[in-house]
C-alpha cells in the first residue's frame, strides 16, 4: 500500500518537473507552433542563472528564490533574442525552425562548455529542500521529499499564472488572438511581431524557470536541456497544440506511467513502453488529447 | 523532348564522371585510411539520397533514418559475428556477457549470409511500412511526424542500450574479422569494400533519380505541397508518402549494414536521436531536394567534421550549429539552390522578351 | 464522356463542439444544372461542400447518381466523380501547368506507369490544356501563374479528372471583369456536359450566368429557384440586413471590390 | 610462423573461450590461463579465417573495380600484417592522445587528458624518452565510439604514433580494441574497468575488478554490511560488475535484494530512490555513471537515506565527480579506488601540487588521471628498457617494470598487461576530498578473469 501510494507522489513529482519543462513550450510550441529545440538550453541557462547567483549570494534559499525571477528574465531574454534573430525569420517554415534552433542548441551547449567547463557544476540546495515530510510513519514510512513538493508547488503557480495571463490581461488576449487568426489581428493594430515576440520571451523565461528546479534533482551541465527536450516535446504533442490543460493532464499521466512502469519493470523498459504508448495514443488521437475542432481543416 | 534527351545526356555523363572520380581517381590519389574515411562518408550519403527523397520530395522530415541505419547494421553486423565465431558457437559478446549457451532464436536466422543481407534491407523497409501505414494513415504530419521519428530514435537506442546479452548494449557490435569469408584487416579487401560501397551509392542515386523523375516523383512533390488537393484528385496522400518514406529506409538499411565492414562496429551511438539529425544536416547543406546537392552535401559535412575535428575539437560543435543555421535559415534550397538561382537568371535573361500576360480560355469545352 | 449525374442532399446536419453549421439541409442539384449557391458569411456554404467532399464528418445524407457519399474517404469520394476547388487556389506551384493536369488525370494508374517516366502529353490533358487556354503555359511553373490563371488551372484540373460534379468555392474572387467574363462562359460551356455548383459573393456574376440559385442561411436553405425567383423572395431580402434586393446586392458587390 | 596467422592469432584466442565455455557437454572450461599460455599449441588445431581475396570477377562490380581489385593483388604483401610503423627520423617521437574532448564524455575524459599533457610536460623537460622529445598528436573521440576507432587508425597509419594513450568508456576501448590489435600498436587505456579481457597491444593502468570492486565488497562485509543493493547505469561495466557482485555475494553469504539499471544520461531516480529504500538493505553498491549519480544523490537524500542508515559504496565518483554533485549529498559515502588526492606519499604531493600548478588551485586530481599520468611514465620506462620504441620490443620489456606513481608503487604485469595496484576505500568528507578509511595494504596482483577465485568461475 505504500509502495503503491509512493510511487503515485513519485508519479506526480516525476509529471510535475515534466510540466514545468514542457509549459513554456505549450507557449512557443502549442500557441505559436514554433518548434525550438533550444528550449532545452533555456532550461539549462536557468539553471547556471542559479549557479552563478549563489556565487555571490551565500544563502542557498535566498538565492534559490532570487534565482526564480532572474532566471525567468535571463532565459526569456535569450528567447527573445532567438525570436528576433532567426525564428520570425521562419515562421511560416516550422521543420526548419526545428533544425536551424537545434543548431542553436549545439552551440549554446558550447558555449556553456567554454564559460562553465565541460563537467557539471554544483548548487547548493537550502536545508528546508533536502528533507522529507513523513505522511504515513510506522515500519515502512510513507515520505515526500520537500524538493518534489516545492517543484509540485512551482508548477502549480506556474500554470496558475499563465492561464490567467493568458486569459485576463492584454496581453494574453493579443496573443489569442494572433494565434487564432493572425492576419485579423495584424489589421484590427495589433503588433503581431511585437505580440510574438512576448509571447516568445515569456515561453523562454518559463524555461528558465524550470532551469532553477531542476538544479534541486538533476545535474547542472552543458547537456542537461537535451535529456529532457524530446519528453518536453511529446507532452505538448499528446496533450494537444495550443491546449493548457492538455500539457497539464498529459504530464501527470506520463509522470505516473512511468512510475509505474518503472517500478515493475526497468527504467529502460519503462522508457521504451511509455514511448510506445504515446506512439499508440496518436494512433487514436492523432491531434493530442484535447483539440479544438476548427471549421475547415484546409 | 529535346529538353529530356539534353537531361538524360548530362545526367549520363554525370554518372560516368562520378564513377571515374569514385572508382578510379579516389583510390589513385587516397592512402588506405583516407579511402577508408571516404567509404565511411559515402554511407552517410546513401542514408542522404533516401533523405533526400523522403524530406526534400515529400517534405516527411523523417528524424529517425538512425533507426533504419541501424537495423540495416545490426543485421549484417550479426551475421558477420556469428560467423566469425563459427558454426556451434556464441559470438564473443554473448559469452561475455550472456547468460544463454545458445543464441536467440531471433537471432538465429541470421547466421544465413543470403537471410542476413536480404534482412539488411527488407527489415528496415517492413519496419518502415508498418510504422508508415499507422501515422500516415492517421494523418500525423509535418513537426509530428518530426518529433515522433525522433521519439522512436531514442526508444530504439534506449532498447538495444539495455539489452546487452544479446546485442552488445552500448558496446554495440565490434571486433567484425570477416565479411563473408574474406579478412577485414587486409588492405585489398578494405578497398573492395569500398568499391562496393561506392557502387552502391551510385545505383541508389540511380534509382533515386528515376523515382524523382517519374510521374510518382511529381505526384511526391504535389502531396509535399498541397497534400489535402491531392486526396481531391483521387489519390490517397497516405501511399505516397509511405513508398518514398519505405525507399528511404531501405536505403538507410543498406547504407547500415555497409558502414560495418567499412568501419568495423556498430552501435547504438549510431542510432540515437544525435546521429539521427546529423543524417539530416548533409542533406540540408547540400540541397535537400537535389540529389547530387544531397549526397555531396553528406560527403562534405562528414568530411568537414573529420578535418575540423582532427584541428579543432571544440570548433566542430560550433561549425555545426552555425551550419545548420546558415543552410537552413538563409539558405533553405541548401548549396543546389545557388547553381539554381545562376541557371534560372541565365534562362531568364534569355524568355525576358516574351511577356506572359494572362491569356482568356478559348476553344471548346472538355 | 460519362453520363451526367445530380446531387441529393437530405437532412445534412454538421456540427462543431456544439455549434451547428449546416443546420439540416435538403438540397437537389439535377444533373446538367450550373447551381450558385449564396448566402451571407457563416451561412454554411463552405461547411456544405465539406462535408460532400468528406472532409469533415456529417449526418444525414448525400447521394450522388444514387451512390451515398457519407462515410466514404475524401480520396474515394474524388474518384467517383467529385472534384473541388478551395477560395484560395491550390494548384502544386512547384510543378508545371503540365505536370499538375498530368498528376490530376492519373488518379487511376497502376504502379508500373506511375514509376515510369511521362514521355507525351495525354491526350485529354492536351484537350483541357486548350479548354482553360493554358497550351502556351504548359511548361511553366504554376507558381508563376496569374491569379486568374492558376483558377482556371484548377477547373482544368477538375475537367481531366473526369469528374461528373464539380464544386466551386468562389472561382472568380479577386477576377478583372475580363477573366470573369470569360470563366463564366467557361462554366457554361462546362455544364453542358458536367454538373456544376459554384458558391458565390458577386451578385452580377451569378445574374449573369446562374442557371439555379440556393440561398443558405444560419445553416438553412432559404430559397430556391431561378435568379429572378431568389431575388424576389422577401425572405432573402431580409437576410440580406433588411434592405431590398437591389441595395443588398450593391452591398455585397461593394465589399467585393 | 607467416604474418598471416600472426594477426589471426588473437582471433582465435576469442574462440577457443567460446568453446571452453560452452561445450557440448555444458562442461565449463575455466582455465583461461590454459588457453592464453599455450596459445601456441592451441593455434594449430583451430582454422584460421581464411584470407580469400575477392576475385577479379566478383558479381557487381565493375570493370574498373576489377582492374584495381588485381591491381592491389599484385602487391599483396600487404602492409596490415607488419608491426605499425613508427616515426622516429626526427628528433621527436608522436605519441597518440585519444579522448573526448566533445560530446557527453568529455566531462571526464578532458581530465584525463591533462594528466597526460602533464607527463608529456614533465618527461619534455627531463630530457625526453630516448633522446627524443614527446611529441603529442590530440584526437578527439566525441564520446562516440566508431570515431573512437576512425581515430585510433588515424593516429596508428597517418601520424605513424609510437602509443596512444586514452580511451575512457569500456565500449570505446572495445571499439578501438581491434584497431590496435590488427594495426599491433600499443594503447595505454588509464580507466577501472570491468575486466575479462586481455588484449596483447593494450596495456591496462586502471584498475581491474579484483582491485577495486572485490576489495569494496570485502570491506562492507568486514562492516558486517549482508544485504545489498545494485545500482548502475545500463551498460557494460555495471552490468559485468554486478553479476561479479552476485558470484561474490553468494560464496560470501551476502544477499543481493535488488538491481536496477538506468539509462546512461538518466536523470530521473525517484522510483529507484524509492525501491532502494523500501529495500531496507545494508548497503548499496553503485556503479552508476555520469550525471546519473548527481540525480541518483539528490533523490538518495531526499528519501531521507543516509551513509550512516545506509551507506553507498561507489565506483564511478572520483574528486571532480564529487565536485560537481556536491559534498552536501556526498558526505560519508564511501568510494573504491586505487588512489585519492589525499593519498600519502612524496609522489602525489609532487604530481598534486604540478597539477594545480598547470590547471587551476581548484582543479581536483582523481584516480583516472592518476593513472594515466602514470601510464606516460611507464611507457618511458618500458621503452628505455627496452631501448627501442618498437612496441614489440617494448612489450617484451614490460614485465616487472614499476614506478613510484603517485598511488603508490605500481608493477606492470607482463602476461596480463595490468597493474599490481594497492586498493583504497575512502569516505567523502564535507570538503569534497575523499579520505582514506581502508587499503589493501600491499599491492595485489592483477586478475582481469578473476581466475584466482573459485566463486567467480562460472562468470566468463
Amino acid at each position: 500500500m505504500t509502495v503503491i501510494l509512493g510511487q503515485t507522489f513519485t508519479g506526480i513529482s516525476i509529471g510535475a518537473v515534466l510540466l514545468l519543462i514542457a509549459l513554456g513550450l505549450s507557449l512557443t510550441f502549442g500557441q505559436m507552433n514554433v518548434i525550438n529545440m533550444a528550449h532545452g538550453e533555456f532550461i539549462m541557462a536557468g539553471a547556471y542563472t542559479t549557479y552563478v547567483l549563489q556565487k555571490s549570494i551565500t544563502g542557498a534559499g535566498i538565492s534559490l528564490l532570487v534565482a526564480l525571477p532572474v532566471a525567468f528574465l535571463v532565459s526569456g531574454a535569450l528567447g527573445a533574442l532567438l525570436e528576433w534573430l532567426l525564428i520570425r525569420r521562419l515562421y511560416l517554415r516550422p521543420l526548419d525552425t526545428l533544425l536551424v534552433t537545434w543548431g542553436v542548441s549545439l552551440m549554446l551547449q558550447q558555449l556553456a562548455r567554454d564559460i562553465f567547463g565541460a563537467p557539471n557544476v554544483q548548487t547548493r540546495a537550502p536545508d528546508w529542500l533536502t528533507g522529507n515530510i513523513t505522511l504515513i510513519g510506522g515500519d515502512d514510512p510513507l515520505t515526500v521529499a520537500n524538493s518534489r513538493l516545492f517543484i509540485l508547488g512551482l508548477a502549480v503557480a506556474a500554470v496558475v499564472a499563465l492561464s490567467l495571463t493568458l486569459r485576463l490581461t492584454p496581453l494574453g488576449r493579443r496573443i489569442r488572438g494572433v494565434v487564432q487568426n493572425r492576419d485579423l489581428a495584424e489589421v484590427s493594430g495589433i503588433s503581431t511581431e511585437r505580440v510574438d515576440r512576448t509571447a516568445f520571451f515569456l515561453g523562454s523565461g518559463l524555461a528558465g524557470v524550470a532551469g532553477v528546479a531542476l538544479t534541486l534533482v538533476g545535474p547542472i551541465g552543458p547537456t542537461m536541456g537535451t535529456n529532457v527536450i524530446i519528453d518536453a516535446f511529446l507532452v505538448i504533442v499528446v496533450g494537444g497544440i495550443g491546449q493548457l490543460k492538455g500539457t497539464v493532464i498529459v504530464a501527470f499521466v506520463l509522470g505516473v506511467l512511468q512510475s509505474v512502469l518503472e517500478y515493475s519493470t526497468t527504467v529502460s523498459v519503462a522508457k521504451v513502453l511509455v514511448l510506445v504508448a504515446i506512439v499508440a495514443f496518436l494512433q487514436w488521437r492523432p491531434q493530442g488529447l484535447y483539440t479544438l475542432r476548427t471549421r475547415s481543416l484546409v | 523532348m529535346n529538353l529530356l534527351k539534353g537531361r538524360s545526356a548530362r545526367a549520363a555523363a554525370g554518372f560516368a564522371g562520378a564513377a571515374a572520380l569514385l572508382f578510379a581517381v579516389a583510390p589513385l590519389l587516397l592512402s588506405d585510411f583516407r579511402l577508408g574515411l571516404l567509404a565511411k562518408y559515402l554511407c552517410t550519403a546513401m542514408v542522404a539520397v533516401g533523405i533526400c527523397l523522403a524530406w526534400g520530395r515529400g517534405g516527411l522530415l523523417t528524424l529517425g533514418q538512425g533507426v533504419f541505419f541501424g537495423l540495416g547494421g545490426y543485421a549484417m553486423a550479426m551475421h558477420l559475428k556469428i560467423a566469425d565465431a563459427g558454426p556451434g558457437n556464441l559470438p564473443d559478446f554473448m559469452q561475455l556477457y550472456g547468460t544463454a549457451t545458445e543464441l536467440p532464436w531471433w537471432w538465429q536466422p541470421f547466421a544465413n549470409p543470403l537471410f542476413a543481407l536480404a534482412a539488411t534491407v527488407l527489415l528496415p523497409m517492413a519496419v518502415a511500412a508498418i510504422l508508415g501505414s499507422f501515422i500516415f494513415r492517421r494523418r500525423v504530419k509535418g513537426a509530428y511526424f518530426a518529433i515522433l521519428s525522433q521519439a522512436l530514435a531514442a526508444a530504439f537506442a534506449i532498447w538495444l542500450i539495455g539489452q546487452q546479452a544479446t546485442t552488445g548494449g552500448t558496446n554495440g557490435l565490434t571486433d567484425i574479422q570477416g565479411f563473408f569469408g574474406y579478412a577485414l584487416d587486409d588492405p585489398v579487401n578494405q578497398r573492395m569494400v569500398y568499391f562496393v560501397i561506392a557502387a552502391a551509392l551510385l545505383l541508389l542515386i540511380a534509382l533515386a533519380r528515376q523515382l524523382v523523375h517519374s510521374r510518382y516523383g511529381e505526384l511526391l512533390v504535389a502531396v509535399r505541397d498541397s497534400e489535402e488537393r491531392v486526396r481531391f484528385l483521387g489519390y490517397n496522400p497516405a501511399n505516397v508518402k509511405l513508398v518514398a518514406y519505405v525507399v528511404a529506409a531501405g536505403m538507410a538499411g543498406l547504407a547500415g549494414a555497409l558502414f560495418v565492414p567499412a568501419v568495423g562496429i556498430i552501435s547504438p551511438a549510431m542510432i540515437g536521436i544525435v546521429p539521427s539529425i546529423e543524417f539530416v544536416i548533409g542533406a540540408a547543406v547540400g540541397g535537400r531536394a537535389s540529389l547530387v546537392g544531397a549526397v555531396l552535401g553528406a560527403v562534405g559535412v562528414a568530411w568537414a567534421k573529420t578535418a575540423l575535428s582532427e584541428e579543432f575539437p571544440a570548433a566542430w560543435t560550433y561549425f555545426q550549429g552555425l551550419l545548420f543555421i546558415v543552410a537552413l535559415a538563409f539558405l533553405p534550397g541548401g548549396l543546389a539552390s545557388l547553381v539554381g538561382l545562376v541557371r534560372r537568371r541565365m534562362a531568364s535573361q534569355a524568355t525576358d522578351s516574351e511577356e506572359t500576360k494572362p491569356v482568356v480560355p478559348v476553344g471548346e469545352a472538355a | 464522356m460519362t453520363e451526367l449525374a445530380g446531387l441529393e442532399i437530405r437532412q445534412l446536419r454538421v456540427s462543431f463542439d456544439g455549434f451547428t453549421a449546416v443546420d439540416g439541409v435538403d438540397l437537389d442539384v439535377h444533373p446538367g444544372d450550373l447551381r450558385f449557391l449564396i448566402g451571407p458569411n457563416g451561412a454554411g456554404k463552405t461547411t456544405l461542400v465539406d462535408a460532400v467532399t468528406g472532409l469533415v464528418r456529417a449526418e444525414g445524407s448525400v447521394l450522388f447518381g444514387g451512390d451515398e457519399l457519407l462515410g466514404r474517404s475524401v480520396h474515394r469520394i474524388a474518384r467517383s466523380g467529385i472534384g473541388r476547388t478551395f477560395q484560395t487556389a491550390t494548384v502544386f506551384e512547384e510543378l508545371t501547368v503540365l505536370q499538375n493536369l498530368d498528376i490530376a488525370a492519373g488518379a487511376g494508374r497502376g504502379m508500373w506507369t506511375m514509376l515510369r517516366r511521362r514521355r507525351t502529353v495525354p491526350e485529354s490533358v492536351a484537350r483541357t490544356l486548350e479548354t482553360v487556354g493554358l497550351t502556351e503555359l504548359a511548361d511553366s511553373p504554376a507558381g508563376t501563374l496569374a491569379h486568374g490563371q492558376k483558377q482556371w488551372l484548377e477547373i482544368g484540373m477538375l475537367l481531366v479528372q473526369d469528374v461528373r460534379l464539380l464544386l466551386l468555392d468562389e472561382p472568380v474572387a479577386g477576377m478583372s471583369h475580363d477573366e470573369r467574363q470569360a470563366t463564366g462562359e467557361l462554366l457554361q460551356r462546362i455544364s453542358e456536359e458536367r454538373t456544376v455548383v459554384v458558391i458565390e459573393h458577386d451578385m452580377d456574376f451569378m445574374r449573369s450566368f446562374a442557371r439555379s440559385v440556393s440561398v443558405l442561411h444560419a445553416g438553412k436553405v432559404l430559397s430556391e429557384g431561378t435568379v429572378a425567383e431568389v431575388q424576389a423572395d422577401p425572405q432573402v431580402q431580409e437576410v440580406y440586413l433588411g434592405h431590398t434586393a437591389a441595395e443588398a446586392t450593391a452591398d455585397v458587390t461593394v465589399q467585393e471590390a | 610462423m607467416d604474418r598471416t596467422s600472426g594477426t589471426s592469432r588473437y582471433t582465435i584466442i576469442g574462440k577457443l573461450d567460446a568453446r571452453a565455455t560452452t561445450a557440448p557437454e555444458g562442461l565449463l572450461i575455466p582455465s583461461h590461463s590454459v588457453v592464453l599460455r599455450d596459445k601456441g599449441v592451441l593455434l594449430s588445431s583451430v582454422p584460421s579465417i581464411h584470407r580469400r581475396r575477392f576475385l577479379a570477377g566478383t558479381a557487381a562490380v565493375t570493370a574498373v573495380v576489377a582492374l584495381s581489385a588485381c591491381g592491389a593483388k599484385t602487391d599483396s604483401a600487404s602492409s596490415s600484417d607488419k608491426a605499425a610503423k613508427i616515426d622516429v627520423s626526427g628528433d621527436t617521437v608522436k605519441v597518440g592522445l585519444l579522448n573526448s574532448l566533445s560530446g557527453t564524455m568529455a566531462i571526464s575524459e578532458v581530465t584525463v587528458r591533462n594528466s597526460l599533457m602533464l607527463a608529456i610536460d614533465e618527461i619534455n623537460a627531463s630530457g625526453g624518452v630516448l633522446g627524443k622529445k614527446v611529441k603529442p598528436i590530440s584526437e578527439d573521440g566525441a564520446s562516440d565510439w566508431p570515431t573512437f576507432a576512425e581515430k585510433a587508425s588515424k593516429l596508428i597509419k597517418e601520424d605513424a604514433v609510437a602509443a596512444t594513450f586514452g580511451c575512457w568508456t569500456s565500449a570505446s576501448r572495445k571499439a578501438v580494441k581491434p584497431v590496435f590489435e590488427k594495426n599491433k600498436s600499443l594503447l595505454f587505456y588509464p580507466v577501472q574497468y570491468e575486466g575479462l579481457e586481455e588484449s596483447p597491444y593494450i596495456f591496462y593502468t586502471g584498475a581491474t575488478t579484483n582491485q577495486q570492486i572485490i576489495p569494496g565488497l570485502d570491506y562492507l562485509k568486514s562492516q558486517g554490511k549482508k544485504k545489498l543493493y545494485l545500482v548502475g547505469s545500463d551498460y557494460v561495466f555495471p552490468r559485468t560488475a554486478n553479476k561479479e557482485i552476485r558470484a561474490y555475494a553468494k560464496a560470501n553469504g551476502m544477499t543481493i535484494l535488488g538491481e536496477d539499471y538506468a539509462p546512461l544520461g538518466s536523470t530521473e531516480f525517484s522510483t529507484i530512490a524509492n525501491k532502494v529504500k523500501a529495500s531496507k538493505a545494508d548497503a548499496v553498491f553503485n556503479t552508476l555513471n555520469g550525471d546519473s549519480n548527481v540525480a541518483f544523490f539528490k533523490e538518495y537524500k531526499s528519501a531521507g537515506l543516509t551513509a550512516k542508515t545506509m551507506p553507498v559504496v561507489s565506483v564511478s565518483i572520483a574528486e571532480e565527480e564529487v565536485k560537481s554533485i556536491g559534498p552536501q549529498y556526498l558526505a560519508d559515502q564511501l568510494t573504491a579506488w586505487n588512489y585519492y588526492q589525499t593519498t600519502e606519499g612524496a609522489a602525489n604531493e609532487k604530481f598534486v601540487k604540478a597539477y594545480k600548478a598547470k590547471y587551476g588551485q581548484d582543479k581536483p586530481t582523481s584516480d583516472p588521471m592518476e593513472a594515466a599520468y602514470t601510464s606516460v611514465y611507464l611507457w618511458k620506462a618500458m621503452v628505455e628498457k627496452a631501448k627501442s620504441f618498437d612496441p614489440e620490443k617494448v612489450k617484451a620489456a614490460s614485465d616487472g617494470i614499476t614506478f613510484d606513481a603517485p598511488e603508490g608503487e605500481v608493477t606492470v604485469d607482463g602476461a596480463s598487461q595490468h597493474l599490481y595496484k594497492t586498493a583504497r576505500i575512502g569516505k567523502i568528507g564535507s570538503d569534497g576530498l575523499i579520505e582514506e578509511v581502508w587499503n589493501s595494504g600491499k599491492p595485489i596482483k592483477p586478475d582481469p578473469y578473476l581466475k584466482g577465485y573459485d566463486w567467480a568461475s562460472g562468470l566468463s
